[in-house]
């Protein structure tokens, strides 16, 4: 049983069983390949899967729920063209314009997800098409604030803060591993996770139970909105620019790590560490089979078999830990 | 009741069940189960809530594996893998919990083991709605259309087409875990006189009931689960009702007797004038008061609609006319939560769809409704919270292993105990029962009963709906009984005789319109 | 109203440098003002579907000249023959319609554009030079199966030819900034001697920059290609060391141009109509 | 309530919800635009929305049992890959080639259904991984087998079935259009799709039932991707070429076609009938919006928001229809 209230290490274990899929990859490549654990690697792969796991820390919370947003990868773009817009105004100070930036790209994302949220919430209507529907106004959107310019010219300090390294490690990383750590404690200590687990398993016993359903849904979403603005100012301080046609088909990587990491898409199970490990998984698999030296094909088909192997896996590891 | 059935088994062995384990983990559901069926008896299992009655049936039925043990059918050894398995071998059973598809219909629930075939797999729907219809006026649901979706049932409808759908095959044995649980008098006879019948065509009955009085109607033989073991079989003329509760639960329970209950005050604490709901035809709706310290049962046939009265005022459906006040205070309750803060709570009928959160441990179901209790600013304190599910399960008897363990381990009598005790948690000052003691065995309905009653003389006011007559006789102070959507007559604990609420139940009226208050 | 209609296909507006494209055939036509100008994108660089349909919605209402830059050479044969048949003047640019196509749809058709392979291989050859015999590089492909990554692909491979470049190691990214971001910071690792890198796009060309950026590495040498603005400062401070201006900006125009030429009764186009295309490098 | 027992007339047309939303679209688009309803731009359409549909109509199956099929997009480009090398094949007769090439394609969508069914059955793992899984596996092996070459240069009377026209509207469109029909016989008159509906209301309940719930979820999957496969011959038909490439994003919209069309992605509630109305909302909005001269990123973004905004009608005429 994938418990839903992650309390004990152990627990924590179980809830996070792709983590000897995730072994066996790591294991297998670095066998494979002599430069896989290199420490610049290893700074590679952490970068990389930086937005993947911001975008995915939010999406945990709407599956949780047992919602789903397609929208979050438009949404990434339509705030880094918002934060881009803000970072680029004449006349005004660096740090002033870092922080407006910032705060730009997180509210253009917050308020796409709030609405994500409130229009599946209050009609009780499936959150995939409203999420498309995002998906759709907010990528036009993004085209048309740029007029499908990238926008780039970013004050230094701000390219500065994607590259920057502590203790080895990216800081980019580190900031979405504190999400999963934040997003963990929310989910595991506090009444609103509580009530998150809850809805997806039942909706109907927590509206019983007294709780405003309604809001916490929203709220699901609108963190999912928030984590898709704050990995657009990533994607903008990594890579020094703003793209409206960035993050095509992000949605699909995002709810991949969420899933592997044995979230139910029916809602109610999972853990954000699992998330954490899913995020792995799909970013060990790209860096190392580029490093073995596979051709384009054979690996999109050998990520592929990987992944299915991978949930498979868990299925049995899953089965040993339950008897 | 119906009449006992004459006894006419033979001594033929069918099913033979010898030290039979299973466990769950830790939990040892079965730990030595033995028993066995005589051909064309009428057989009932009985024992306190997780005792291991429906693991049995399940094992039996191909839905668990057994761990350890023997079982022979007809002689031959039988290990049944999967429910396919077990009904290709004549076993049939209802299980405890509902296993409908509730946006199909009525029809195709009932026929969905067994579609009537045409040629080329095709559906033979005539067929399938003939055989429905037949089967649900065996059981006696005249007035349910075939093509309604179950999810438009109440809870004992849908009781009564599982029953119908496992009666639909023609079986060696059949397996009936609760059936009554929810069914009213009524229903409840009928089923008895269909069991009469299918007995009397050579089919053998396994019974389970925590209604002796049933066990004792209809059953030939019994066999009692104390602990995940059978502590003895006995022939139903051979023994009595208070030896049978003697080896369930090891001592002799004093009788239920009913106290007036003199705490009663006259402030009127909740008082409902012409409540309508989109399903309530009489545009006059119901009236009633409630008042401090007084516990109201609302008697009545199955779809009388209590259910609905007791989800309106909760908020849980919306009203279409009709006034709610508080302490003499109008207030409107729109959904669960205004409720919730007028200080009502509510124990729904259906413990697995609106009752319970089956994933999420015992301790997470109980603090539900008071989560604020076992929280500092939003921060749980799972210390608080894991007391608050031990305090709760020890006052009603719950029988589990952690309070981590999810609900859905639970056996379905402790799981309706879960649900009591996170309403009980909550402190409401009104609280709203519907069928509350569905599936919980006799020892626990008495402390249940005995609680709810202390309770009362506390101060706190309750509205029982209950399919159990003798449980709205015993508890309640006063008796509302109604039928077709209606309130159809008004009762006190001087006048309640099974008669009297009977024919009020049936759309006789008793007392004049309008003075039901 | 009697002025000629030009339906302008167009592939993916989100691509900057078909809007941009764009917005030049719409300043282009407010300044000519004797013809009126309908312009359709589509939605993504595979969506073949959308193009034909707008072919097969022009056909509809009966537009005087078809100007298309299609999404799949062989694709778009069959429908524009339609067109013609139709009576539509069609003018094909940006990519040229298979020519094996044509001749088994028995269609004749000019073609105004670019050369892609020819522009890669200037941008190949520049690496080249600058490498010199034996130079270390890897290719950056844009998306397989697309007939203009498939072209720069080409020109690059030529250029790695005469040059006798020791090709590591070419993968698609995409034609995306952040893919190859990561797929050539895994190239990187795996082959540490990398010098000289080929990028099908500026996008993706800005993918590998920040990749070096971020290895410390300021050894290597990048080539793109579209002159994208973002590319601008790279090339100025030497992060890059060249792009390729097709000036796409006049493409479109200019291809609009030539059709109403032909709506006007001007003799139908012939063979190839190149335009130009122009290596841009820093100091 | 949308009742999964679609007999009579009258539920028909409750299932069919959305046919309000889709009315308001037409009527609009006919004010809007002289030529939305002339008889080319109504050929237009149709032929544009058959692909979707096919595509559509194997996914509602798959919908219904609960799961969700990524791979349809990828598996028919696989399938009109394979089809292509077939119907290219030197020294066969043309009937011969067009026969092996339908039979090719068929097959090869069929038997990738098929894995992702037993897969996904066999240890209770969620489609959606595994037909992400597949959506890469398909796509690899499509460029694979091609060369990531387009295929063309197929026998004129292969390519004259994608254009023929039947009493004036596209044959392809009737080959979907009684897909239609025979999804809804299958689903509502037969055994079979009973079961369909029952495993995706409560599968726990068809499994005590006895049925052997693995084979029906296994058939769900198969059939959709037979469909993808049947779309393959089409597109090919269509566009005269094999691509490695098309197909992409087209899960998101066949599943939105479904979902728009009323049918629960949780499973067990639907009706293929909504799939076809589904598919024309798409189909009509991109092609209205495409005539009224809409520009492309306010097309994008009116999209969304028509696609959200029909949903919400369909909402309350579901509350109307119901009380
Ligand atoms: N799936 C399960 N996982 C863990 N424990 C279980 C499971 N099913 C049953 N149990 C445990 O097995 C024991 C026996 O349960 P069972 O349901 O057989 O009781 P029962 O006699 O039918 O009780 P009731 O009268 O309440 O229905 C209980 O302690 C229960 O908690
Ligand atoms: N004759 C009927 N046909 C169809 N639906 C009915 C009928 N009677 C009642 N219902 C509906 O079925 C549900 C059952 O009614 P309700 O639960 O209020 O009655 P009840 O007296 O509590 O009976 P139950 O014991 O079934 O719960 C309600 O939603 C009601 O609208
Ligand atoms: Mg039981
Ligand atoms: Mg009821």
């Amino acid at each position: 049983m994938k418990g839903s209230s992650a309390f004990s290490v152990k627990s924590i274990v179980n809830n996070a069983g792709i983590g000897l899929a995730l072994l066996l990859l790591i294991l297998f490549f670095s066998v494979a390949s002599e430069f896989f654990l290199s420490p610049n690697n290893i700074t590679n792969i952490l970068t990389q899967i930086t937005i993947n796991l911001i975008l995915a820390v939010g999406m945990t919370f709407v599956i949780l729920i047992g919602g789903i947003d397609l929208s979050v990868g438009s949404v990434m773009a339509f705030a880094a063209v918002i934060a881009g817009k803000a970072i680029t105004l004449p006349g005004l100070g660096t740090t002033e314009l870092i922080l407006l930036a910032i705060l730009a790209g997180l509210v253009a994302g917050l308020i796409c997800g709030l609405v994500n949220g409130v229009i599946s919430a209050y009609w009780a209507l499936p959150s995939f098409i409203i999420t498309l529907g995002m998906l759709n106004i907010a990528r036009g959107a993004a085209l048309q604030v740029s007029g499908a310019q990238t926008i780039y010219s970013f004050p230094f300090a701000f390219e500065e803060f994607g590259s920057k390294m502590v203790f080895g490690i990216p800081f980019v990383f580190l900031l979405a591993l504190a999400l999963v750590a934040i997003a963990w404690f929310v989910l595991n200590r506090t009444v609103f996770g509580r009530l998150i687990y809850a809805i997806g398993n039942n909706e109907e016993a927590v509206r019983l139970a007294g709780h405003p359903v309604f809001w916490y849904k929203v709220a699901a979403f609108t963190i999912c909105g928030a984590t898709a603005g704050i990995a657009a100012i990533v994607y903008m301080a990594r890579l020094s620019i703003a793209s409206p046609i960035a993050g095509i088909g992000f949605e699909l990587n995002a709810i991949a790590a969420v899933i592997i990491g044995g979230t139910s898409l029916a809602g109610g199970r999972g853990s954000v560490i699992g998330t954490l490990l899913g995020a792995f998984i799909i970013g060990v698999l790209a860096n190392g089979l580029i490093l073995i030296g596979l051709s384009d094909f054979m690996r999109q088909m050998i990520t592929g078999v990987v992944i299915i192997i991978a949930v498979i896996l868990d299925h049995y590891r899953a089965k040993l830990s339950s008897s | 009741m119906a009449q006992a059935v004459q006894a006419s088994p033979t001594d033929d062995i069918l099913l033979d069940v010898t030290d039979l384990r299973k466990s769950f983990g830790g939990v040892h559901a079965l730990s030595g189960v033995s028993f066995s069926l005589k051909a064309g008896e009428v057989h009932a299992l009985v024992g306190e809530n997780g005792a291991g009655k429906s693991t049995l049936i399940k094992v039996l039925t191909g839905v668990h594996h057994y761990d350890a043990g023997t079982i022979s059918l007809g002689g031959a050894a039988f290990e049944p893998s999967d429910p396919h398995f077990a009904k290709a071998a004549g076993i049939q059973v209802v299980h405890q919990e509902f296993n409908l598809l509730t946006d199909l219909s009525v029809a195709e629930n009932i026929s969905i083991e067994a579609f009537p075939r045409a040629r080329f797999g095709l559906l033979d729907r005539t067929e399938m709605k003939r055989r429905a219809r037949t089967a649900l006026d065996a059981i006696g649901l005249n007035d349910v259309d075939v093509d309604t979706p179950v999810s438009r049932l109440g809870i004992a409808h849908r009781q009564l087409i599982e029953i119908a759908r496992a009666l639909q095959t023609e079986s060696r044995i059949l397996i009936l875990d609760e059936p009554t649980a929810t069914l009213t008098e009524r229903e409840t006879s009928r089923l008895f006189d269909i069991v009469a019948g299918i007995k009397a065509k050579g089919v053998t009955v396994v019974f389970v009931s925590h209604h002796l009085d049933e066990v004792f109607a209809i059953c030939d033989r019994v066999t009692i689960f104390r602990n995940g073991q059978t502590i003895a079989t006995e022939n139903i003329a051979d023994t009595s009702p208070e030896g049978v509760v003697r080896h369930m639960v090891g001592r002799t329970l004093s009788e239920q007797t009913k106290e007036l209950n003199d705490a009663i005050c006259d402030s009127i604490v909740l008082s409902v004038e012409g409540l309508q709901t989109a399903a309530s035809p009489h545009p006059q709706g119901v009236s009633f008061d409630l008042r401090q310290g007084e516990i109201l049962g609302i008697a009545g046939l199955v779809g009388a609609g209590r259910t609905e009265v007791l989800r309106a005022i909760f908020g849980a459906d919306p009203i279409q006319s009709g006034q709610i006040s508080r302490n003499g205070n109008r207030i409107s309750i729109s959904n669960p939560r205004d409720a919730i803060a007028a200080g009502i709570g509510f124990v729904t009928e259906d413990r697995k769809d609106e009752g319970l959160i089956l994933d999420m441990d015992i301790a997470a179901n109980t603090s539900l409704v008071s989560i604020k209790d076992v929280s500092v600013k939003g921060l749980l304190n799972f210390a608080k919270e894991r007391l608050m599910a031990i305090q709760g399960g020890a006052r009603l008897k719950l029988k589990y292993g952690k309070a981590s363990d999810p609900a859905s381990s639970l056996s379905g009598g402790n799981q309706q105990k879960v649900v009591l005790a996170k309403w009980l948690a909550s402190h409401p000052e009104i609280l709203l029962l519907d069928e509350p003691t569905r599936g919980v065995d006799v020892g626990a309905k008495a402390e249940i009963y005995a609680i709810l009653k202390d309770l009362a003389a506390q101060g706190m006011s309750m509205i029982v709906v209950s399919s159990e007559l003798p449980e709205l006789i015993t508890l309640t102070d006063r008796l509302l009984v109604m039928s077709e959507h209606k309130v159809q007559g008004s009762l006190m604990p001087e006048d309640y005789q099974q008669e009297a609420i009977l024919k009020l139940a049936y759309g006789q009226s008793e007392t004049p319109e309008g003075q039901n208050q | 109203e009697d002025k000629p209609v030009v339906g302008l296909v167009m592939k993916s507006l989100a691509n900057e440098f078909f809007q941009n494209m764009m917005v030049g055939a719409e300043e282009h036509a407010k300044m000519r003002g004797d013809y009126t100008l309908i312009a359709v994108g589509m939605q993504n660089e595979t969506d073949f579907e959308s193009q034909i349909n707008a072919v097969e919605n022009f056909i509809t209402q009966g537009v005087d000249a078809i100007v298309i830059a299609p999404a799949d050479s062989r694709a778009m044969v069959r429908p524009i023959k339609r067109a013609m048949e139709a009576g539509i003047v069609v003018v094909n640019f940006d990519v040229s319609l298979d020519a094996a196509a044509k001749e088994q749809q028995g269609i004749d058709l000019a073609f105004v554009g670019p050369d892609n392979r020819g522009g890669a291989k200037l941008a190949g050859d520049a690496l080249g030079q600058a490498l010199g015999d034996g130079g270390k590089i890897v290719i950056i492909e844009g998306n397989p199966g697309a007939d203009n990554a498939n072209e720069r692909r080409l020109g690059f491979e030529a250029s790695v030819e005469e040059y006798k470049l020791d090709l590591l190691d070419s993968r698609t990214a995409h034609w995306e900034t952040e893919e190859a971001n990561q797929v050539f910071s895994a190239m990187l690792t795996a082959h540490p001697d990398i010098q000289g890198v080929m990028a099908a796009n500026d996008s993706m060309a800005v993918g590998v920059v920040k990749a070096l950026e971020a290895a410390g590495r300021s050894d290597i040498i990048v080539v793109g290609f579209d002159n994208i603005p973002a590319v601008g400062p790279m090339i100025a401070d030497g992060r890059m060391l060249a792009t390729v201006d097709q000036f796409g900006t006049r493409m479109a125009a200019d291809s609009i141009d030539l059709a109403l030429e032909v709506v006007a009764g001007g003799p139908a186009l012939e063979g190839w109509v190149k335009t130009e295309i122009e290596l841009v490098k820093g100091q």
